[in-house]
């Protein structure tokens, strides 16, 4: 059990737990917005995930400067690499919900209904 | 074979013995058929006076090329029928053209003077006509299935299909006839037999209260007449396709005649004894009972 | 050689750089197709680099370093011919959507772009991490194309669309870090499975990025979103999903399968499986253009997902395999989805507006034959190997499923094509051809010939004769304009030409039908002289048949006698649906054809288990399971026979039909099927199943296929439907004559087959010529056309007299041949059922002479003229052939018995010049025939004699109990004409089989009703979808959590 | 059968061409009935002895008399012995017996049945009804004489003659047809224009061509 | 409520999913070798003090290319969604009435905003930060723009122009990179100079300014375009 009270596990817990309520959010809310916001967490868990395992023990942030020495960089810094993807993850997370929000708002304007058991014209 | 102008006389001849016999047939089991109901009924000579009178009718009508057709088909039917059998056994005079070909030739030939006449009739364009070609056509082919069986059976007891050798196979006394070797093929072919003579409970076809009298309807004077030849002739020979079959065939003439007026006279006293079948029932029937010896024949061999 | 990097800079930079060009629309389109034709050209000229090299694929280190440091780019053959696909598709599919770019901006041409650009790097990128944002890329782009033009249906769909891969792609990057977390790299190609399977955690990181690509590729059922999109997108955006971006994420899968172990290649094998099985069930329901075709591209995605799923069992052949498919199914959805968007029909039957326009009707049907599997393109070459593998592999449930869900899909698409070609209760409506469509429709459209070819030629069918068939065809379907006396005259030539130069080269069996199918061919068409103007379409497809006919005779290996089958079967199908009311027959046809061939093939497959080559001598030597590949192929091949229970489709497709098309399929057609199972039975011969002698059991089958076809006949009143019946019947005699397998039988099945083809055009012939003139089928409105047509009466009186099988005429020889081979073979209860069927022919024979010719003529029809000069010329030819063999039946059964002799040595006929003597009897035709004549002359002679001066009368001069006639209607008993007979033995023919069928159909119909309820149309569910089949997927894999 | 089938009509061939209909014209043979001369008599002689044996009567009963034609096919007077048969159809039958009065309508039928019999044909007519009209004559729909719409061989005289008196009118057409005197129909034939005036004098709605063959 | 209770029993079975991932992860001790080579050779082959920007400008440079295009193409649709729906509307734009505050501390804090912003994207070698939360700063000024005067228009061709030319510049760099260096995306065509100084790294600080300006550009897009949709709701 010892294992799992580090400071990355818990970042790590955090973030599923996000996730998992994103989740629920998106298959049980039927507000577009609050769906949409259910994206949102579900992301930023997602994101939190990314970034708890970039964790290195007793490590610091990737950046040569005076702390940190070229030399012993290696044995110093944290993981640059889930940092990186994390950039490009936000990133994409925001492209898909200024998308999800436009739509939201082009589905209100033709219906004046923010349920989505109104969009069901397409079936079966 | 040697074919000339011998054989032709021949062929004549047991065409003018089975013409006579059958007109005379025809005479007969009327009278019988009287005395059931005890009359005297007609002279037995009586068919031969119909015919000569039919043929001496002055004046006739035809309704087109077909129909004066008919009774040619009809007639040629009956006429190649008789002639493709051996009439008398162990006579290669009157073998006659059974050389052509087999039982199955006998069987499927029947059908030609049927096909002929039907059309003949058809063409009269009388409804009655139509409606009893309907209803024989109907009723010839429900009866088909239990001969077959029987003549299947009958063939592969003798392992042929040649006529001559299952005569043959029948001669030396009443014990070798098919009809006590091989009795439940001799029933479906005897139940058969009723039903292919047009006599009651099978006739239907004529059943001169509702259809005045089927397919000749409109057949008359000369046409009539032709077509009485056939029936002279035709029931006879298949009197002799049966008695061939089942009842060991016959040597001499005077055999042929009694047997072949037994097997008749079976048909008459079933048909003086039974009301009329409608189509559908003697259908029924000939699938039922009939049927049913044919089975029984065919698991038997 | 271009870096393939430059796809990317030019594409981005072109997208970036629109920016510039303000409201300068057309301008701005111009770049982008320029651009597009670059990326298209460099793929291009990379596909040239490695065609037919061994190279290995270049790398493309992007930043400089080399992997796994830096994210590379691959390009290789399979990249350069997939990034080819995708960039072809993109520049073509901009062109087709140039109307509509340019209406939504310059934004939209961006987008455009950037999703080809995404779908080549997903290609290309060998980056795990990379590869997600790409396909975010393309799912973020697609959800903006489907509101290119923003409406009602579109936008819930964008909506729904984006949620979903939304989710989809949060557990693509969900299992690609924790990819990146347990295997310490990001480049596939350094990602080692073995590391990563051993931790739970790396097996499901593997889980969820392989489930995600697979869920991006739309499986059943987690794919109500993607239908919706496919729905409500413009057709051209359609198109782009189903063509370009379902092949990327194919190749994506097959990328990322390296990760994967056996059970995940069986789970995807499975998934795939279900999918295609699944979504095409749910097709036959839809009626809806758009949403159909989107059930039909998930479907066929998913069985490319089987192909790859079953990888490691097929190896080598699972390029040739995916391809093939891969690359019909881009052609043929892209060019229907194109197609869809120029005729602009909702539902399918409003597609019935296009009817009688050659060229939309022609890239139609070549997208649809596409699809399903037809010769001569790819995917049948495809379908065929992969079936071939199945087997090979014994993965018969898969093979089973597979099959059915292609038939499934034939159902659906054929009923379309159908409406197409002939639903009439639309106005006609052709759209106008805008170039900018129309060209890459028609592009598409050759790319599907030309790669069948292509790959044709990979599989090694090599047949000149098809080939140069095929040329004709072209030649004759350009020359379409022609007139009819010059078309006609061309293929008859061409026939003829063939005859002669083939005469000598086929022996034994296949001469006999060679003769039937070249000589019968000359003869059918000969009638088609009498048509007049153009005929447009007709000769084209005759002369497929008729290749595919002889494609049957010609074949040497399974494959070349498959494509000919259905090649035949196609052509077959387009002749027969050009009758007037033919729509619902032609599709029966088709889907019987269709599901015959399936079992062939699949009985093919199980034959060459264990063997190399494909030539048709793997028949004779089966390792396994030969009395299943036995039964299967004879169930095929019977149900072109229309044997019983498989024959509801013939009466309907042979009525229907023109006059001269009806000779042609029935009487050389049904032919085939008899091919097929002489050559089955003589390579297989008898073969017990579970004990039980297939051979015996198809006896029954054909026994009870004549009596059932001969009274159905009887009950008839249409005359044509009754000849269609009675084809039914007659070959139902030649199948039990051939299940004897004894010299005796096929005698008589061979001369019933060749006497049939002769009867059988005779009949229809007349027939048809009769309807021609009377403008009707139903007998009882005929009645005393002999005086009108004398000539045509004749032809049906001989028809008739063989069809009984009346001495003296040649019919008799088979029914002599037949009881002969009957005794000798002890089946006599089916003897017994042959002969009472052969009787109940008589039945039909004067109820189709007596009612149309004979008794009572009608008013309307007083003026009726005799046929067609040509309709009579191949009549009295087949009656002057079928006089000569009734007096010398030996010219026919002597040669027939010489080459039976080779594989029936036993129990030949004696002959003694015309006389035949078999084991129990004899027979002599020629005899027969002369005393026939002879007597017949005599009694004529006769009643002339005592008859010579009839008075003519007419038609009401008949005796009527005193009374006359009303009218010629009610005094001419032609309908319901056996009441009696029905009344008796009706219930033998009561509809059981047709309503079986109909069961059937109603039964799939409901069940894909039940379970298409699933897609509810609300987003959420689907994103419930999504879970539930991950979680599902998951439980099934690992056995548990 | 109503009238208004034997009017002139039009229909439309199967190519859209109008056909004119004229039933009377169209559906019947209109060829007058032609005299069939005897041929050498002493042929003839041997045919008229046949003829009288093979006498097949039209089994249509006009009127009461029919009754009376029952018996003839009991066991009790058995006319079959005599060579007596009979016919369903006009066709094939050569005596035609008018069993009593005539009405007016069913002469109509009488003369078309006895025209679609063929020659040579004869007619026995029973009763005072076919004589003189009997008790019927002064009745406004029935006939008085029947010789003069059709040539009668015999008259049995009675109301209604017994089945013995019709069997002694049987050995009567017997010897007349045997001393060649049965030549009805040619009679007929010869006077045809007479014997028509006089049914279409008597039969107002004539409605069957002159000659129903 | 059934239904509710199955989406809760689906939940509970992904849980148990992922739960996989989540019970496996342990943390780490050492830096994987992958993380090792960009921390140890990082510094000499791309000069960037800051090993997360050379990991995303160089080494994964592409993929940042994809995420820039993924922004560029949200901006893109959700511009041609709202203006297509803008198109059809003439009704003019109710504005809330702003406060006082929000009014004046705009006009201080966004220049300030921006500068910070510029500062953030054009050290994002040195620094934590870079061309993605530089113009993510950017955009919060843009944003605070709009909440305190909503009337201001933006002048979009300015921005399109500002988008293309950063976007172009991006793929230039990249190319340059492919002709002048190792290859595409490659900073090393321009000197490395001294780590830890401004003017090193290459061409980092070049397209890291090109993201900044393109990422403020896009996101300015973006939230003009849902702002002119705001009335509508």
């Amino acid at each position: 059990m010892a294992q799992y009270l580090t400071l990355e596990f818990i970042a790590m817990l955090t973030g599923f737990i996000l996730i998992i309520i994103g989740l629920w959010g998106m298959i049980t809310q039927k507000n577009l917005i609050k769906l949409v916001i259910g994206f949102s967490l579900f992301d930023t868990g997602l994101n939190i995930v990314i970034v708890s395992m970039a964790y290195v023990k007793n490590s610091t942030a990737p950046i040569i400067d005076k702390a940190v020495d070229v030399s012993q960089a290696a044995s110093k810094i944290a993981d640059p690499v889930p940092q990186a993807l994390v950039l490009t993850s936000i990133v994409i997370g925001l492209g898909v919900t200024a998308l999800m929000l436009a739509y939201v708002l082009r589905m209100y304007r033709e219906k004046k209904s923010l349920d989505i058991n109104s969009y069901t014209d397409l079936r079966w | 074979m040697e074919f000339g102008i011998k054989q032709i006389l021949y062929l004549l001849l047991t065409l003018f013995i089975v013409l006579n016999y059958g007109l005379i047939l025809q005479g007969i089991m009327p009278k019988i058929a009287a005395r059931v109901g005890r009359r005297y009924g007609i002279r037995w000579y009586q068919p031969y006076l119909d015919l000569i009178k039919n043929h001496a009718k002055r004046s006739k009508i035809t309704h087109g090329v077909m129909y004066y057709l008919g009774p040619v088909f009809r007639l040629t039917g009956g006429i190649g029928l008789l002639l493709f059998l051996p009439v008398i056994y162990g006579s290669p005079v009157f073998g006659n053209l059974s050389f052509a070909g087999d039982l199955t030739l006998v069987l499927f030939f029947q059908f030609f003077g049927v096909l002929g006449m039907a059309l003949g009739a058809g063409e009269s364009g009388h409804p009655h006509s139509a409606i009893g070609v309907s209803r024989g056509l109907s009723q010839v082919t429900a009866l088909e299935l239990p001969l077959t069986l029987g003549v299947i059976s009958i063939a592969m007891q003798y392992h042929t299909l040649n006529i001559s050798d299952i005569v043959a196979a029948q001669q030396g006394g009443v014990m070798n006839w098919t009809i006590v070797t091989n009795p439940f093929a001799g029933a479906a072919l005897m139940l058969t037999f009723l039903g292919s003579m047009g006599r009651a409970p099978f006739d239907v076809v004529m059943a001169p209260q509702e259809i005045p009298i089927g397919p000749p309807t409109e057949y008359h004077s000369g046409f009539l007449g032709v077509l009485q030849l056939n029936r002279a002739i035709f029931p006879v020979a298949k009197l002799i396709l049966f008695m061939n079959l089942l009842y060991g065939g016959a040597t001499s003439w005077p055999e042929l005649f009694i047997k072949t007026f037994f097997i008749y006279l079976w048909s008459v006293f079933v048909g003086v004894a039974f009301p009329r079948f409608r189509v559908d029932q003697s259908v029924r029937w000939f699938l039922g009972v009939p049927l049913l010896f044919g089975i029984i024949a065919i698991l038997l061999i | 050689m271009v870096n393939p990097i430059h796809i990317v800079s030019i594409a981005l930079g072109v997208a970036f750089a629109l920016g510039f060009l303000g409201k300068r629309e057309k301008l701005a389109l111009g770049i982008v197709y320029t651009a597009l034709a670059v990326m298209l050209a460099i793929s291009a000229s990379w596909l040239s680099h490695f065609w037919g090299n061994v190279t290995e694929p270049i790398q493309i280190f992007t930043g400089g370093f080399k992997p796994p440091f830096a994210i590379n780019l691959q390009m290789g053959l399979a990249e350069s011919v997939f990034t080819l696909l995708i960039n072809t598709a993109g520049l073509l599919g901009a062109i087709y959507l140039a109307n509509e770019l340019l209406k939504a901006g310059k934004n939209m041409m961006i987008v455009f772009l950037v999703l080809v650009l995404g779908l080549n790097v997903m290609v290309m990128t060998r980056d795990l991490f990379n590869l997600f944002v790409f396909m975010e890329i393309q799912s973020i782009a697609i959800a903006g194309l489907v509101i290119l033009n923003p409406d009602r249906k579109s936008i819930p769909a964008g909506f729904k669309y984006v949620i979903a891969t939304g989710l989809i792609s949060s557990l693509l990057l969900l299992g690609t870090v924790f990819i990146y977390y347990f295997g310490g790299t990001l480049n596939i190609d350094f990602i080692s499975q073995e590391s990563l399977l051993y931790v739970k955690g790396g097996s499901v990181a593997i889980f969820l990025v392989l489930l995600s690509i697979v869920l991006e590729l739309k499986p059943f059922p987690a794919n109500g979103w993607a239908l919706d999109v496919y729905e409500g997108a413009h057709p051209g955006i359609g198109a782009l999903i189903s063509a370009a971006s379902a092949t990327a994420g194919v190749f994506v899968l097959d990328k990322l399968m390296v990760f994967g172990n056996f059970t995940f290649f069986n789970a995807i094998s499975i998934i795939g499986a279900i999918t295609f099985l699944g979504s095409n069930l749910l097709g036959i329901k839809q009626d809806n253009t758009r949403r159909l075709l989107g059930y039909s591209s998930v479907g066929q995605i998913g069985l490319i997902m089987t192909i790859i799923g079953l990888k490691p069992y097929l190896g080598e052949n699972t390029k040739f395999i995916a391809l093939a498919i891969l690359l019909s199914h881009y052609l043929a959805k892209a060019g229907l989805f194109w197609l869809a968007g120029m005729v602009n029909a909702d539902k399918l039957k409003d597609w019935g507006a296009i009817r009688g326009h050659r060229i939309y009707l022609f890239l139609m049907g070549t997208f649809i034959f596409t699809l399903v599997g037809f010769p001569p393109f790819p995917s049948f070459f495809g379908k065929w190997q992969l079936v071939m593998q199945l087997a090979n592999n014994h993965h018969f449930w898969l093979l089973a499923i597979i099959l059915i869900g292609s038939f499934f899909e034939g159902v659906y698409l054929f009923r379309w094509l159908g409406y197409a070609i002939k639903w009439d209760e639309v106005e006609q409506n052709y759209p106008k051809i805008k170039l900018n469509q129309f060209i890459p429709t028609v592009i598409f459209a050759v790319l599907a010939y030309a790669l069948g070819f292509y790959f044709g030629e990979l599989s090694g069918y090599k047949s000149t004769f098809i080939y140069m068939a095929a040329a004709f065809i072209a030649f004759l379907y350009i020359f379409d304009f022609l007139p009819v006396f010059v078309k006609n005259t061309l293929a008859i030539g061409a026939m003829a030409l063939y005859y002669f130069a083939n005469q000598d080269t086929f022996h034994g069996l296949t001469s006999i039908f060679f003769i039937i199918f070249v000589i019968g061919g000359i003869i059918t068409l000969l009638a088609g002289y009498t048509f007049k103007g153009k005929r447009t379409g007709f000769y084209p497809l005759v002369m497929m048949m008729f290749a595919g006919l002889i494609g049957l005779l010609e074949a040497k290996t399974t494959l070349e006698f498959f494509f000919a089958w259905e090649l035949m079967t196609a052509g077959s199908y387009f002749l027969i649906i050009r009758g007037k009311k033919s729509m619902e027959h032609a599709l029966s046809y088709i889907l019987f054809s269709v599901g015959g061939a399936y079992l062939i093939l699949s009985g093919f497959g199980i034959a060459q288990i264990g063997h190399t080559g494909m030539g048709l001598d793997v028949l004779k030597d089966v390792h396994y399971y030969a009395p299943i590949a036995f039964t299967l192929m004879a169930i095929g091949f019977m149900t072109k026979l229309a044997s019983i229970g498989l024959h509801i489709w013939l009466p309907g497709a042979h009525a229907e039909a023109e006059a001269d098309v009806s000779p042609m399929v029935s009487a050389i057609l049904l032919k085939a099927g008899i091919l097929g199972l002489v050559m089955l039975f003589l390579s297989m011969g008898p073969q017990k199943l579970f004990g039980i002698d297939v051979l015996y059991v198809l006896s029954w089958v054909g026994v009870l296929t004549a009596l059932m076809g001969n009274m159905m006949a009887a009950f008839q009143e249409d005359a044509k439907r009754l000849l269609a019946y009675s084809s039914i019947g007659v070959l139902g005699y030649a199948l039990f004559g051939l299940t004897m397998m004894s010299h005796l039988g096929w005698l008589a099945s061979l001369s019933i087959v060749v006497t049939h083809f002769m009867f059988k055009s005779l009949l229809f012939l007349a027939i048809g010529g009769v309807v021609m003139r009377t403008k009707t089928k139903y007998m009882y409105q005929m009645g005393g056309l002999i005086k009108q047509m004398p000539f045509s009466f004749v032809s049906v009186l001989i028809g008739i007299i063989v069809i009984a099988g009346l001495p003296p005429l040649t019919g008799f020889g088979g029914k002599w041949l037949m009881f002969n081979a009957i005794m000798e073979n002890g089946w006599y209860f089916q003897a017994g059922i042959a002969f009472f069927a052969g009787v109940i022919s008589f039945l039909y024979c004067f109820r189709l002479i007596h009612t149309i010719f004979l008794g009572q003529p009608k008013d309307e029809l007083r003026n009726v003229k005799e046929a067609p000069f040509w309709m009579l010329v191949p009549q009295y030819i087949i009656i002057t052939i079928l006089l000569v063999l009734s007096a010398l039946p030996n010219s026919m059964l002597k040669p027939i018995g010489q080459i039976l002799l080779n594989y029936f040595p036993d129990g030949a006929l004696v002959w003694h010049g015309q006389l035949a003597i078999g084991p129990y009897g004899y027979w002599n035709g020629k005899l027969i025939l002369a005393i026939v004549t002879i007597i017949f002359l005599a009694v004529f002679a006769w009643l002339y004699i005592i008859n010579r001066k009839a008075q003519k009368v007419k038609q009401f001069n008949i005796v009527y109990a005193a009374e006359r006639p009303f009218r010629p209607e009610t005094t001419h008993f032609a309908y319901n004409f056996y009441a009696p007979y029905q009344k008796a033995l009706g219930f033998l023919v009561a509809p059981g089989i047709t309503n079986f069928w109909d069961a059937v159909s109603d039964g799939a119909h409901a069940i894909a009703d039940k379970i298409r309820s699933i897609y509810n149309g609300n987003g959420q569910t689907y994103l419930a979808h999504i879970l539930g089949f991950t979680v599902i997927v998951y439980i099934l894999m690992n056995g548990g959590f | 059968m109503s009238k208004s089938d034997l009017e002139k009509r039009t229909v439309m061939s199967p190519d859209g061409e109008p056909i004119e209909i004229n039933p009377l014209q169209d559906y019947f043979c209109d060829a007058r009935p032609k005299v069939h001369e005897p041929v050498l008599p002493i042929f003839e002689k041997f045919l008229n002895w046949a003829r009288s044996e093979s006498l097949w009567v039209l089994g249509f009963g006009t009127g009461c008399g029919a009754i009376e034609m029952r018996p003839l096919m009991t066991p009790r007077f058995d006319a079959y012995r005599f060579g007596i048969q009979w016919r369903p159809t006009p066709r094939q039958s050569s005596v035609f017996i008018i069993s009593g009065y005539l009405s007016v309508k069913t002469l109509k039928r009488v003369i078309r049945s006895y025209e679609q019999m063929q020659n040579p044909k004869f007619v026995i007519a029973l009763g005072s009804c076919t004589i003189n009209g009997g008790m019927y004559w002064d009745s406004y729909n029935t006939i008085k004489r029947l010789d003069h719409y059709l040539p009668v061989d015999v008259y049995i005289a009675g109301c209604m003659p017994r089945p013995e008196a019709i069997l002694a009118g049987f050995e009567k057409l017997k010897e007349l047809i045997r001393e060649g005197k049965g030549e009805g129909a040619n009679l007929y034939a010869q006077n045809f224009d007479w014997y028509k005036a006089n049914q279409k004098k008597i039969i107002k709605d004539w409605d069957m061509p002159d000659y129903n063959w | 409520m059934i239904k509710k209770g199955l989406l809760l029993i689906l939940l509970v079975g992904f849980v148990a999913v992922i739960s996989g991932l989540l019970i496996n992860f342990t943390g780490s001790n050492e830096l994987n070798p992958l993380a090792s080579y960009y921390a140890e050779k990082g510094p000499t082959e791309v000069g960037a003090a800051n090993l997360v920007t050379a990991v995303v400008i160089t080494y994964r440079g592409f993929d940042t290319l994809g995420e820039v295009t993924i922004l560029f193409i949200a901006a893109a649709i959700v511009g041609f969604f709202l203006k297509t729906m803008n198109a059809d509307t003439n009704r003019p734009l109710r504005l809330r009435k702003t406060s006082e505050i929000l009014e004046t501390a705009s006009t201080l804090l966004v220049p300030t905003i921006f500068m910070l912003g510029a500062y953030i994207f054009v050290n994002g070698h040195l620094t934590p930060g870079g061309g993605f939360q530089g113009g993510a700063v950017i955009a919060t000024g843009v944003m605070m723009i709009i909440l305190a005067r909503p009337a201001s228009q933006f002048n979009h061709k300015l921005i399109s122009v500002l988008e293309s030319i950063s976007g172009i510049g991006f793929v230039v760099m990249g190319v340059l990179g492919l002709v002048l260096a190792s290859g595409f995306l490659n900073n090393a065509f321009l000197p490395l100079g001294k780590l830890g100084s401004l003017l090193s790294a290459g061409a980092i600080p070049i397209i890291y300014v090109f993201i900044g300006i393109k990422v403020g550009s896009e996101l300015t897009s973006i939230l003009d375009s849902l702002k002119e949709n705001q009335n509508e709701i």
